[in-house]
């Protein structure tokens, strides 16, 4: 069987078409979804790709999360269905409450486009297992609201559960894309729900699979094999 | 017609860098003696019908799901004179 | 809505121009001459109306009509090369390129320097979508972008100001698009101090068959104005009109500056690009400067027939516009497209579908005339090939200015050279730490060069390179250059220069250079010394397009360049186009690897 | 301590794209009733000292050249009680 990854266009989003690329690649059927349909179409698991939908306006995601797709993409992943946020994705995440916390303007108030370092912190989700916690890997990020943020509660829960996925490495200089781009609390720069399923993250894997474009790396491409994989030995 | 306001301003306690920026740039033009500045957003809605306190009502509704998010934020509804 | 125009004076038709043919007029104020404003009197055996004034000056300003420099663009026609590859030349919005395999790629660079230099975030955002909206009017999807900057002093406070939000600008309106930023230029020079250049590029690509055309032809089709609402943007000098003629109350405060707003732009994209595919229009025209007078006349007057307008269905962010006002507004973010009848509910459903405005405004006539009504009363009868393509053109006297020897003379090998190692040393030091020579990370970090995700070369490296085709691995090359001391120096060898430089960056990536775009940024045309420099300009520029086979496909000319007497140095920037098999075998700039074997080519 | 307030709104005949987004997506949220929205900058100013007319010509002075954008923008300085 092969898996379908639905991946949803709203207004303004920007890395739709990529991310489709991505779930091709990996070995999946992408399924365009359309914000105002309801109907998701049976897939598998849905994408929230990234992009300035409805501008970025009001907030980060704050109109798209009331669009009928949202609906159902809440509904089902309270039902267990795989959905990974990518920086506007995971932004809708936060608006839409599937994932804790909020984004801000980054700390510099610039928009930040670079090739950024990643800590896996966890294999333990259905979008990172094909990872190994403590893996470093490199993906471009591009935000200008990507602070992560949250109550001091919340972080301390995230961390005992094994909730942060992915934080900014800072070990090396910034140069060479290590560091903290947009004072993300505890470096955070991807986290899940407590089940595992709903993930979201900054930085864009999708623009990571594929030697010849991008950064000409392909440290992103494991988000889509893992869901896969999960997908149809389920 | 009558307008109503929302004013919505990140929480006290979450960092504003914005604010900040604007902070620290102040001495360098000259400005001196403002010990905090804090940045926020202003709503100007214009409604129609009667203000009344079922009108506000809503209007705080919208607030707290929508122009504001209570994660980060504060809000405040006025209706201007 | 509130019907603004019951309260107005008597409406300016054209039953009454005709009537009242000694009436004053503001021609001047609109920056029409004397003979201009004959000219138009002649065209129409009447006087004009206050629209069709407003049209006409704004259609044969400098910007629109390139009435002092047209003569001299002519060579690039003239001399242009014998080549297969042009598949629409200079002329439409933007040239298009055969790049093989069924495709065609478009590409054009344009300046939006002043309004940047007023209001540098939105000055140089709207810039961005002004290129893009070109592009797409050809039936182009865009693919990327680069932004050829030049600035005043880096420590000098105005650019302090200039600068971050030019960059922002750029970044904030192309990022939100969702287009790569593949390359572009930051360069300090005081010359540039009270006139800073913003130039920006856009490339599209698109299969042969949906190059779209801005013509209207076919009686009866639809006339249909899709978008932003309108608003009273960029129409400052035609207000003077609208309040001298209408509202006696004293004139209305009308922006200069316009805002742009990238999501709707975004929106309007996807929207055009489903309505391609769907081959739902017949004509389509972007709004870009002088708005729906430009829109509706350069479409009647490419056509075959004529147009008729209806202005009040116009949808207004202002209810209350004047006429003249809604011809003029500059506001961003809207296309006019010509669509069969029985082809206009599927277009307005695609539109609904993206949340896009959508309006019928008039149709495709018969006729050979350009008709605007105002609530049934006509306003402007003209014949439109006179507003949009017949133009004044001027003969400007040029003459090479006296301190042109002075300046030659004074070269390099008259400086001292350093005494000793010390004094090298500092001056390496100078050379290395100066602004033009610093890391571009600073502005480049700020642009998504990844989105798309067929970005197989930006910054750092000379030229951009973008894959066109997944599958077999198709793309194209582009470089911007342009040295305005070199054009100072010597114009004619200058514009060479810039033309050789990216030609080579885009023959390095491994490439094959096509075709050329090319923004001309000078000084007042009214000054000799600097129509010279034009002059000379574009015949080095025309020379070497024919030596090197690479046509110019489109460009812009910004003049009046100048801060008081001062003109900036001559800048010509060129942007080649080169296209490339398989964007595999592309070759970086960096060592690849240790061992390598570095070869000089050439003297 | 006192709080000076800064209102920056976009001039009335200014495209403002964010409370055009924001209007347009009230209905679909169920929020009927609202004709106009526009969206602006508040800037919270904890000022030293006393908030005098002097004081209050230079934070007039700082909005005018800084905290706005007057070719764009409009401002109003208020004392918060
Ligand atoms: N305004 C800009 N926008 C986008 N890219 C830019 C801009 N300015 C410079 N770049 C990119 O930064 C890199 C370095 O530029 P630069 O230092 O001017 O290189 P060079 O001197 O070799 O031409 C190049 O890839 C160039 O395209």
């Amino acid at each position: 069987m092969t898996a379908r990854i639905g991946v949803v266009t709203f207004p303004g989003t920007l890395d739709d078409r990529d991310t489709q690329r991505a779930v091709r690649l990996a070995g999946a059927e992408a399924v365009p979804l359309w914000h105002r349909d309801k109907d998701v179409l049976g897939v598998d698991a849905v994408v929230l790709p990234g992009g300035f939908s409805y501008g970025d306006y009001l907030r980060a995601g704050a109109i798209s999360r009331f669009s009928p797709v949202m609906a159902t993409v809440i509904e089902q992943a309270h039902a267990g269905m795989p959905v990974l946020g990518i920086c506007n994705g995971f932004q809708v995440l936060c608006e839409a409450h599937l994932l804790p916390g909020a984004m801000l303007r980054n700390t510099g108030l610039h928009f930040v486009c670079r090739d950024q370092k990643l800590r896996v912190e966890t294999a333990g989700t259905a979008w990172t297992a094909e990872y190994e916690a403590g893996q470093e890997i490199s993906i471009p990020l591009k935000n200008i609201d990507g602070r992560y943020t949250a109550d001091e509660r919340t972080l301390d829960e995230l961390e005992a559960e094994g909730r942060v996925a992915f934080r900014y490495a800072t070990a090396g200089a910034a140069a060479d894309g290590y560091g903290n781009p947009n004072g993300s609390l505890r470096d955070i720069a991807g986290i899940s729900n407590a089940a595992g399923n709903v993930v979201g993250l900054m930085p864009h894997p999708e623009h990571a699979v594929e030697p010849l474009t991008g950064t000409g790396r392909t440290d992103g491409l494991a988000f889509f094999t893992s869901v896969i994989k999960k997908l149809v030995s389920a | 017609m009558a307008r109503v306001v929302v004013d919505v301003m990140l929480k006290p306690e979450i960092l504003d860098p914005q604010g900040q920026a604007v902070q620290r740039a102040l001495p360098r033009l000259g400005f001196e003696g403002i010990s905090d500045v804090r940045q926020g957003k202003r709503f100007e809605l214009e409604v129609e019908g009667p203000v009344d306190e079922a009108a506000l009502a809503r209007i705080r509704e919208m607030a707290e799901t929508f122009l504001a998010n209570t994660v980060i934020e504060d809000f405040d509804v006025k209706v201007e004179s | 809505m509130s019907d603004g125009t019951t309260a107005r004076p008597a409406l300016d038709t054209v039953e009454h121009a005709a009537k009242t043919p000694e009436a004053a007029q503001p021609w001047k104020e609109l920056g029409l001459k004397e003979d201009e404003y004959a000219r138009i009197r002649e065209i129409l055996d009447r006087r004009p109306t206050g629209a069709e004034l407003a049209m006409y000056s704004v259609m044969w300003s400098e910007h629109c009509s390139y009435k002092s420099s047209k003569v001299h663009l002519k060579q690039f026609g003239e001399k242009a090369p014998q080549t297969d590859a042009l598949l629409v030349g200079i002329g439409e919005n933007a040239g298009v390129v055969d790049v093989g395999q069924g495709y065609a790629v478009t590409f054009k660079i344009e300046s939006h320097n002043h309004p940047s230099y007023i209001e540098p975030y939105q000055g140089a955002a709207t810039g961005v979508g002004g290129i893009v909206r070109d592009i797409l009017a050809m039936g182009a999807r865009p693919v990327a972008v680069m932004d050829p900057l030049r600035f005043g002093a880096a420590d000098h406070p105005d650019t302090k100001r200039v600068l971050p939000g030019v960059v922002a600008g750029i970044g904030g309106y192309g990022n939100c698009l969702g287009l790569p930023n593949i390359g572009g230029e930051v360069v300090f020079d005081p010359c540039y101090q009270g006139n800073p250049l913003v130039n920006a590029l856009c490339v599209g690509v698109m299969k042969h068959e949906d190059i779209h055309l801005a013509k209207a032809s076919g009686a009866g089709n639809k006339v249909i104005l899709y978008g932003a609402r309108t608003g009273g943007d960029g129409i400052g000098g035609v207000s003077v009109l609208a309040s001298e003629t209408f509202d006696a109350t004293g004139p209305s405060r009308r922006p200069a500056v316009q805002v742009g707003d990238p999501f709707q732009e975004k929106l309007l994209i996807e929207c055009t690009l489903e309505i391609f595919a769907e081959k739902l229009v017949a004509g389509i025209q972007d709004l870009g400067g002088a708005g729906l007078s430009c829109a509706t006349s350069e479409l009647a007057s490419a056509g075959s027939g004529g147009m008729r307008v209806e202005l009040d269905t116009v949808p207004l962010r202002d209810a209350t516009l004047s006429p003249e006002e809604i011809l003029m507004s500059e506001s961003q973010e809207r296309m006019c497209a010509i669509v069969e009848p029985d082809k206009v509910g599927r277009f307005l459903e695609i539109c609904e579908k993206w949340d896009v405005i959508a309006t019928v405004i008039g149709e495709v006539t018969e006729g050979s005339r350009l008709e605007i009504f105002w609530h049934g009363e006509q306003i402007v009868d003209v014949p439109p090939r006179s507003v949009a393509h017949e133009g004044p053109t001027y003969h400007r006297p040029f003459a090479r200015p006296a301190w042109q020897d002075a300046l030659q003379a004074d070269d390099a090998g008259a400086l001292p050279r350093p005494a000793g190692t010390d004094e090298l040393r500092k001056q390496v030091l100078a050379v290395v730490g100066s602004p033009n020579q610093a890391s571009k990370a600073w502005v480049t970090d700020q642009y998504d060069r990844f989105v798309q995700g067929n970005t197989i070369l930006a910054q750092p490296e000379d030229s951009g390179v973008v894959r066109i085709d997944p599958d077999t691995n198709l793309g194209v090359a582009l470089a911007t250059d342009g040295n305005g001391r070199y054009t100072k120096l010597d114009p004619y060898a200058g514009a060479q220069l810039a033309l050789a430089e990216a030609y080579r960056n885009v023959a390095a990536t491994g490439a094959k250079p096509l075709a050329v775009s090319d923004c001309l940024n000078f000084g007042s045309p009214e000054d000799p010394a600097v129509m010279w420099q034009f002059a000379e300009a574009t015949r080095g520029l025309a020379d070497a397009c024919r030596t090197l086979g690479t046509p110019v496909t489109g460009g812009n000319v910004s003049l009046y360049n100048q801060t008081g007497d001062a003109a900036i140095h001559p800048t010509p920037v060129v942007a080649v186009l080169g296209v490339i098999d398989d964007v595999s075998r592309r070759t970086p700039m960096a060592f690849a690897q240790q061992g390598q074997l570095l070869l000089l080519l050439g003297e």
